[in-house]
């Protein structure tokens, strides 16, 4: 008998092996057109962890703008390098064994470090009925996060500027 | 007429519109684009001055509680900040002022601009742009409900003081015959000077600012002003001092910048590098309106605690405006420059205004705002109007003699602001004269012109305060300052009459000099008529009218010196006798100077004088004190990181590793053993390689040190 | 309580299926004759030159800039857009000045001249 | 889906709730993922062929079957049979997954298709933002497969693919703002039960950019550049063959359909018609009936677009996307949230009034502009000749 | 939720770690872009997580990683545009040939 908890873990082991396994591609592919697809895979891992978490509208975000555009125009950028398709070279740099013991240090540390704090999880309740609806996440975008929804746009608008300055071909 | 009250945001607001429309929209098209201007600060000037009928009519209660809006401006979190606009008794007296002043330098600088004529300023939409910015910038001011909106406004204002002073920074050389590098040097220079200098003001006024909010949560100012607030504040102690103190001085930090009190008056004499009208405009009707009125506005702030007869932060005001009367004074008899002694005269006629301040009165200081003002900017523009009557002498000049035309191209002693190559202007620009006459009549403080009333207010003030006492203290010590001040202010102006008017020309282009048009000496009668009789608005046989339109706001308080003070002839009489004396003296003594004589002052100065003419060595002081020590400063340390420790460190190991292969060379080809010498060699390189590593430029390094450091600080804040 | 998701991952499941009992029965099916000419690079009978890698031209790259920049921008729209009815009116007004700050991004491309195609 | 539920709990009381919606869920996720593809593709390729060749003055398949009906079917069997090729110097992996992929990408758009009333797969609050996105999983298989393929042709193809989708996308992005904006939700059921009026009616210009981009994004003539056979062959699908080129081609036809079918949910009022209701089976067949009449014909005028229009140039294609349908969808979208704020437009009616007079006015002033724009460029045209000339 | 939130935590922090040395030991710019990318949904995990677990009434959580979605964009918009200016400069993308501040 699946119990809803079962089917959560089972969607969470899967989320999880998608992700992490996508995110040891990433790093570990020496194609990088693979790392890129790769990196898909994760985010579309996260895409799930999202969904699991009841945050319906932060999933079809993620899989919109990092599957669907920023995922693509990596893939651009990599396409247009031509010289790294063409040139097989080795993909790490000469400290990446610092790097990797130093990296796993943090996840150890950071693995203890959460496991210590005790977290103020809300109580059984208010986790049954999280707070979801896209209509209250635009009220509060554009009542008190007003500054920054607006400086959002401001940044896009910097950032695509710049990229238009540096990426045109003169 | 409460109808007006709503339109309070389009004061500011008229010129805010003119500036973005110009420079979005109308930035090609001069005329339009001055018109624009123009038309903006005209329909703020009409609100204004409704706004001033309505609070007129309505009584006691709309000048003390006036009128007030409220916007939620930064929604940020959980916080909301608001900004809101206010008016009341003192402000509505500002915006009888302000706006109007404003559109008379608009208008007469259409004029001075050359609008329309061959040497039309290049840059002249955007002047018009600056100039509506500053406008609406001190517009703001007088309207804010609050200090946030206050600062942002003084900041507009900064900013655009910056601007306008550096306006010829940018001079097209080209077009611009009569310009040389060395002035637009000094323009930028100019400009640069007077956002530093009253930056060091402003970022004191933001910290006082930033206090006041941590220790009230608001920056209201009727919300500040209430006792319960006040007195809290007194609790407080910062320094040593209550802290509602230190925020007081901190403002008036802020105060001294902007209105150019000693020490940071420097900028002011410097900002006449910019056209005229931003002068006037400057001198007259903002920049250094602002600190005076904010000072007025947040008053209750500097007596809270005490009486306002020993408030210390308003013994320091009336100690620092005392020092300015006598220091822009005494600096104003030695200047050649027409607009640089006017530009003196400002500071100690500011100083006039702290120390009426000081005194505890909101009222006589605002007065004499407002009264000088008007003969200010008349006596700037004035100024402007004689100035270009010589550049246009100096034109006419080399035009009618085609022969003397070289040389006169290079005459490069000709300057045309320089009032001791004038003279005898009465005869050439008999529409200017008079309204000059006017202007310095009330500056001096002759009865009955507007300075007489404003300046004699705050002198009885004193009087009267030293009478109470008797004693050796701050109010003789005003009293004191602001007579002899009376006297020197006689005597610069005697002594600028009489180079500029009188006499005999100095210089041809004098001789040949021309009355200004229309658009420029119309301005200067309506300001002449206001000199003339501004000051009745405030006469003491009058009722004092303007104490009750303007003093009931503190009330609430109940702190602030609101009281008038009754006409004191001996304080009338004295320096009525001095400026009449001054004035003579000064006179006398140039009525007949000629080009190139040793002047009057100076024979029997000497080295006083010289200590006058270089502005008592303040600049250079700074120049010592401060810039240099702060170049200096960068310098080493640049020089920390180039040349003397870090480099030189890297380029040792790199030395001592040459040295020691050196030393393994000769011992190489004296010894067989290679192995221990090479091992020595690989050890220096691989010590000098690593230290190196700091050094990769490898962004992958660096934040692989990043990493390891944070880990290192987690690791200490965990487990020490 | 199941993720309203639920269903898309069981039509996920049931999707990939599809190609792959589609790929898998026509593997069993189909003939396998490979011969290096059938297996070399079409090029309407021509030749290989070089390498698959020509230089891309970069104008490629500033569409999908664009792309990225107004979906983020959409993005931010759409909760304004289904909160619209309850929001008060200045809602609207900071609407405008986002899409006009998102406008001017378009207007900057265009005058640019980064969306010619040439 | 819940009443289909809770119908199986009741003719099996000793079924559990969650079993029953496992059921369900399989058997209708079975549907959309194998019956309807199949269905959907043999019908309309038929359908497509028949009205080309009306439109050309031709019979069509007319050997396979009566009226050549089964020719779909003798397509598929070609298709099994066919060699499967893999270039030589292909990335295998990639190579495979690109077409898996696009077949996934179309049918995941379908789990929130109201077909009926009361079927939908998942009626998710973010609904018509999932189709959206899941329309990036398209762009990506088109990039897998020109990139693996280590083909010129492929490559340029896959180029150009995703650079026409990126641009067209956002004109659909904002002409679907503009629907959420009138309907108040991104739910696809609820913008069908938002629309008492279709927003045909009260948005005609948001239908017109989103059924024009549409056409785009799924590559069909006047847009269909992404394989236009005389410049880049194929374009990103040239080096496949066999079963892999017909999940491509499977998954165009979905695309087909589903872009008919969102068109309808989101402008012609969905399933909505006279007597279609959840309340019935009757209801909801008609409701059914309605919904694939009303996509029918979308897909039929598509193909009537295709048989008249000829393929236009790319960069005519880009600058069609950019410089008229974006502007003109923003100026909507202003104009729109405009309408909805004027206080005095508070009963529906007046709301749909003022909703189609901003339409009327965005499409003038565009069409005013672009008037103004082509004149001033043929001026200047004519007067570069004259200079040349003189 | 049946899933312990220091699941989800340990996750987030692998994910992060990942992303870190990725970052770290590429020698390819749009590699190190590639590790960013997954550090800075480590993060979005996290904040979601926590809204979820902590303060589910409160969307301040989700509003954040909305941003964050947003400065990525931006982000690797603008970084792979130097990217791609750097490659046609310099004809590299390798992080260690790009030196131009090297000592």
């Amino acid at each position: 008998m699946l119990t809803n908890q079962m089917v959560q873990i089972l969607v969470f082991v899967i989320l999880t092996i998608m992700t992490l396994g996508g995110g040891l591609g990433v790093v570990s592919s020496r194609n990088l057109f693979h790392s890129a697809l790769f990196l898909v895979l994760s985010l579309v891992g996260v895409v799930g962890y999202y969904a699991l978490l009841d945050a319906g509208f932060l999933a079809v975000v993620q899989l919109l703008i990092y599957v669907g555009a920023i995922a693509v125009l990596i893939l651009f950028a990599i396409m247009l390098s031509r010289g790294l398709m063409a040139r097989r070279q080795h993909q790490r740099n000469e400290q990446w064994w610092i790097a990797a013991l130093v990296v796993l240090l943090v996840f150890v540390v950071l693995l203890v470090v959460l496991g210590q704090v005790d977290w103020p999880v809300a109580d059984e309740q208010a986790l049954l009925s999280p707070n979801v609806s896209v209509g209250q996440l635009g009220q509060v975008l554009l009542g008190p996060y007003m500054i920054p929804f607006e400086v959002i746009s401001v940044l896009l608008l910097a950032a695509l500027v710049g990229a238009i300055i540096l990426a045109r071909e003169t | 007429m409460g109808f007006f009250f709503n339109l309070t945001p389009f004061v500011p607001l008229f010129p805010l519109l003119a500036f973005a429309v110009i420079i979005l929209f109308t930035h090609r098209n001069n005329r339009l684009s001055s018109n624009i201007a123009i038309g903006g600060i005209t329909l703020s000037t009409v609100i204004a001055w409704g706004i001033v009928a309505a609070t007129i009519a309505g009584g006691e209660r709309t000048r003390t509680e006036g009128w007030q809006l409220s916007i939620p401006w930064l929604p940020a979190g959980t916080s909301v900040l608001d900004i809101g606009l206010a008016v009341d008794g003192l402000s509505a007296a500002m915006l009888f002022m302000v706006p109007f002043v404003c559109l008379m330098i608009f208008i007469y600088s259409q004029g001075y601009m050359n609008l329309g004529k061959a040497n039309q300023d290049p840059r002249y939409a955007r002047f018009f742009a600056y100039m509506s910015l500053f406008a609406a910038g001190m517009l703001g001011l007088v309207v804010a409900r609050d200090l946030l909106f206050a600062f942002i406004s003084w900041e507009v204002m900064g900013l655009c003081s910056y601007l306008l002073i550096g306006f010829w920074s940018f001079r097209n050389r080209n077009t611009e015959d009569h310009i040389d590098e060395a002035q637009v040097d000094r323009a930028k220079k100019a400009g640069l000077k007077a956002f530093i200098t009253t930056g060091i003001g402003d970022v004191l006024l933001l910290a006082g600012i930033a206090l006041l909010y941590s220790y009230t949560g608001t920056l209201t100012f009727r919300e500040l002003f209430q006792p319960e607030t006040l007195a809290a504040l007194q609790q407080q102690t910062l320094l040593g001092m209550p802290a509602v103190t230190v925020i007081a001085l901190l403002i008036f930090g802020g105060a001294v910048g902007k209105s150019a009190q000693f020490p940071l008056h420097v900028w002011l004499p410097d900002a006449m590098e910019g056209p005229t009208p931003v002068s006037a405009l400057i001198h007259a009707a903002t920049m250094v309106a602002a600190g005076v009125y904010l000072v007025a506005r947040t008053m209750p702030l500097f007596i809270a605690g005490f009486d306002y007869t020993s408030a210390p932060a308003l013994y320091w005001v009336a100690i620092i405006g005392a020092i300015t009367v006598l220091l822009g004074a005494t600096i104003g008899l030695a200047q050649d420059d027409i607009k640089r002694v006017l530009a003196y005269s400002t500071i100690s006629q500011l100083g006039y205004r702290m120390m009426g301040l000081g005194l505890g009165g909101v009222v006589v200081g605002i007065v004499h705002l407002l009264t000088h003002a008007f003969f200010k900017a008349l006596l700037f523009l004035g100024a402007g109007s004689v100035i270009h009557g010589m550049e246009h002498g100096h034109h006419a000049m080399s035009h009618h003699a085609p022969g003397d035309l070289a040389e006169s191209r290079e005459d490069e002693s000709f300057n045309a602001n320089d009032m001791k190559q004038m003279g005898g202007l009465r005869h050439r620009m008999p529409r200017t004269v008079w309204p000059y006459l006017f202007g310095t009549l009330a500056l001096v403080g002759l009865a009955p012109f507007a300075g007489f009333w404003s300046k004699d207010e705050i002198l009885g003030e004193a009087f009267v305060g030293w009478q109470h006492t008797l004693a050796i203290d701050h109010h003789l010590l005003v009293w004191l300052a602001g007579t002899v001040g009376v006297f020197l202010t006689a005597l610069y102006m005697g002594r600028q009459l009489a180079l500029v008017f009188w006499g005999r020309p100095r210089h041809q282009a004098a001789a040949q000099a021309h009355e200004s048009p229309n658009s420029r000496t119309v301005p200067l009668m309506i300001l002449a008529g206001f000199a003339l009789v501004g000051g009745f608005a405030n006469a003491p046989f009058l009722g004092s009218p303007l104490h009750h339109f303007m003093a009931d706001i503190h009330q609430a308080s109940h702190l602030v010196n609101v009281a008038a003070t009754e006409f004191n002839f001996v304080v009338a009489g004295m320096s009525t006798i001095l400026a009449v004396t001054g004035l003579l003296a000064g006179w006398l003594l140039y009525r007949n100077y000629q080009a190139g004589q040793v002047e009057p002052f100076k024979r029997y100065l000497g080295p006083v004088f010289t200590v006058l003419e270089r502005k008592y060595y303040i600049d250079e002081f700074y120049q010592l004190a401060i810039v240099q020590p702060v170049v200096w400063l960068a310098d080493q340390v640049f020089n920390f990181d180039y040349r003397w420790v870090i480099d030189p460190f890297v380029n040792l190991v790199a030395a001592i590793g040459r040295w020691a292969a050196d030393i393994s060379g000769v011992f190489d080809s004296v010894a067989i053993d290679t192995f221990l010498v090479e091992g020595v060699a690989r050890a220096f390189n691989a010590a000098g390689r690593w230290l190196r590593y700091t050094q990769t430029g490898r962004v992958q390094n660096y934040l692989l040190v990043v990493v390891v450091t944070v880990l290192m600080l987690v690791g200490l804040y965990l487990y020490l | 309580m199941l993720s309203e998701f639920a269903f898309v991952g069981v039509l996920i499941v049931f999707a990939s299926l599809l190609p792959i009992a589609g790929l898998g029965f026509a593997w069993l099916v189909r003939p396998k004759k490979p011969n290096p000419i059938k297996k070399s690079t079409y090029e309407c009978g021509l030749e290989t030159i070089g390498g698959t890698w020509v230089q891309f031209r970069a104008q490629y790259y500033i569409f999908a800039l664009m792309f990225v920049v107004f979906d983020v921008e959409a993005v931010f729209l759409l909760p304004w857009a289904v909160a619209y009815d309850q929001l008060p009116a200045y809602a609207l007004i900071e609407a405008v000045i986002f899409i006009a700050i998102l406008a001017l991004a378009l207007v900057y491309a265009w005058r640019k001249d980064a969306l010619r195609w040439s | 889906m819940e009443a289909t539920i809770s119908w199986l709990t009741t003719l099996i009381p000793q079924l559990p709730v969650p079993t029953a919606r496992l059921i369900v869920y399989v058997v209708y996720s079975a549907i959309l993922a194998f019956a309807a593809p199949v269905v959907l593709v043999v019908a309309y390729t038929y359908m497509e062929r028949k009205v080309l060749a009306r439109l050309q003055d031709r019979i069509g398949p007319n050997r396979a079957g009566p009226l050549g009906i089964l020719q779909g079917l003798a397509d598929a069997v070609k298709m099994l049979t066919k060699e499967d090729i893999t270039p030589a110097k292909a990335d295998r992996i990639v190579f495979n997954l690109a077409p898996m992929l696009a077949v996934v990408a179309a049918v995941l758009v379908f789990a929130v298709l109201p077909v009926a009333p009361g079927v939908i797969g998942t009626d998710l609050k973010v609904g018509i933002l999932y189709v959206v996105a899941i329309g990036g999983l398209g762009e990506l298989a088109a990039l897998m497969a020109g990139w693996s393929s280590n083909n010129k042709f492929a490559l340029i193809g896959a180029f150009r693919t995703v650079a026409q989708l990126v641009s067209y996308e956002i004109p659909i992005v904002l002409a679907i703002i503009t629907v959420v904006l009138a309907s108040g939700s991104m739910q696809l059921g609820a913008i069908v039960a938002a629309q008492d009026v279709p927003f045909l009616f009260t948005l005609p210009v948001a239908f017109l950019i989103f059924f024009v981009a549409s056409i785009a994004e799924i590559g069909r003539c006047p847009f269909d550049l992404l394989e236009a056979e005389s410049e880049i062959v194929a374009g990103f699908h040239t080096e496949y063959s066999g079963m892999k080129f017909a999940m491509f081609f499977i998954g165009e036809y979905m695309h087909l359909f589903s872009a008919a079918g969102i068109a309808t949910a989101l402008f012609l009022g969905g399933w909505r018609g006279p007597g279609a209701g959840e309340a019935s089976i009757l209801g909801v067949l008609l409701g059914f009936v309605y919904f694939l009449a009303k996509t029918t014909l979308l897909v039929f005028v598509m193909m009537w677009v295709r048989g008249t229009l000829f393929r236009i140039r790319i960069d005519h294609l880009l600058d069609f996307g950019w410089k008229f349908l974006v502007p003109v969808a923003l100026f909507l979208l202003v104009a729109v949230a405009f309408v909805l704020k004027v206080p005095v437009l508070n009963s529906p009616t007046f709301r749909w009034l003022g909703m189609l007079a901003a339409n009327g006015v965005v499409i003038l002033v565009s069409l005013a502009l672009v008037v103004l724009a082509a004149r001033h460029s043929r001026s200047a045209a004519l007067r570069g000749v004259a200079g040349v000339d003189g | 939720m049946g899933i312990p939130l220091y699941w989800w935590l340990a996750v987030a922090a692998a994910l992060f770690c990942l992303g870190l040395y990725g970052a770290l030991s590429r020698k390819n710019a749009i590699g190190v872009l590639l590790g960013i990318e997954l550090m800075l949904n480590a993060v979005n995990i996290n904040l979601v997580v926590f809204w979820r677990y902590i303060t589910p009434q409160a969307l301040t959580g989700q509003i954040f990683a909305m941003f964050v979605i947003g400065i990525a964009a931006a982000e690797a918009a603008a970084g792979l545009a130097i990217i791609i200016a750097a490659y046609r400069q310099r004809d590299t993308v390798v992080v260690d040939e790009l030196d131009m501040m090297h000592w």
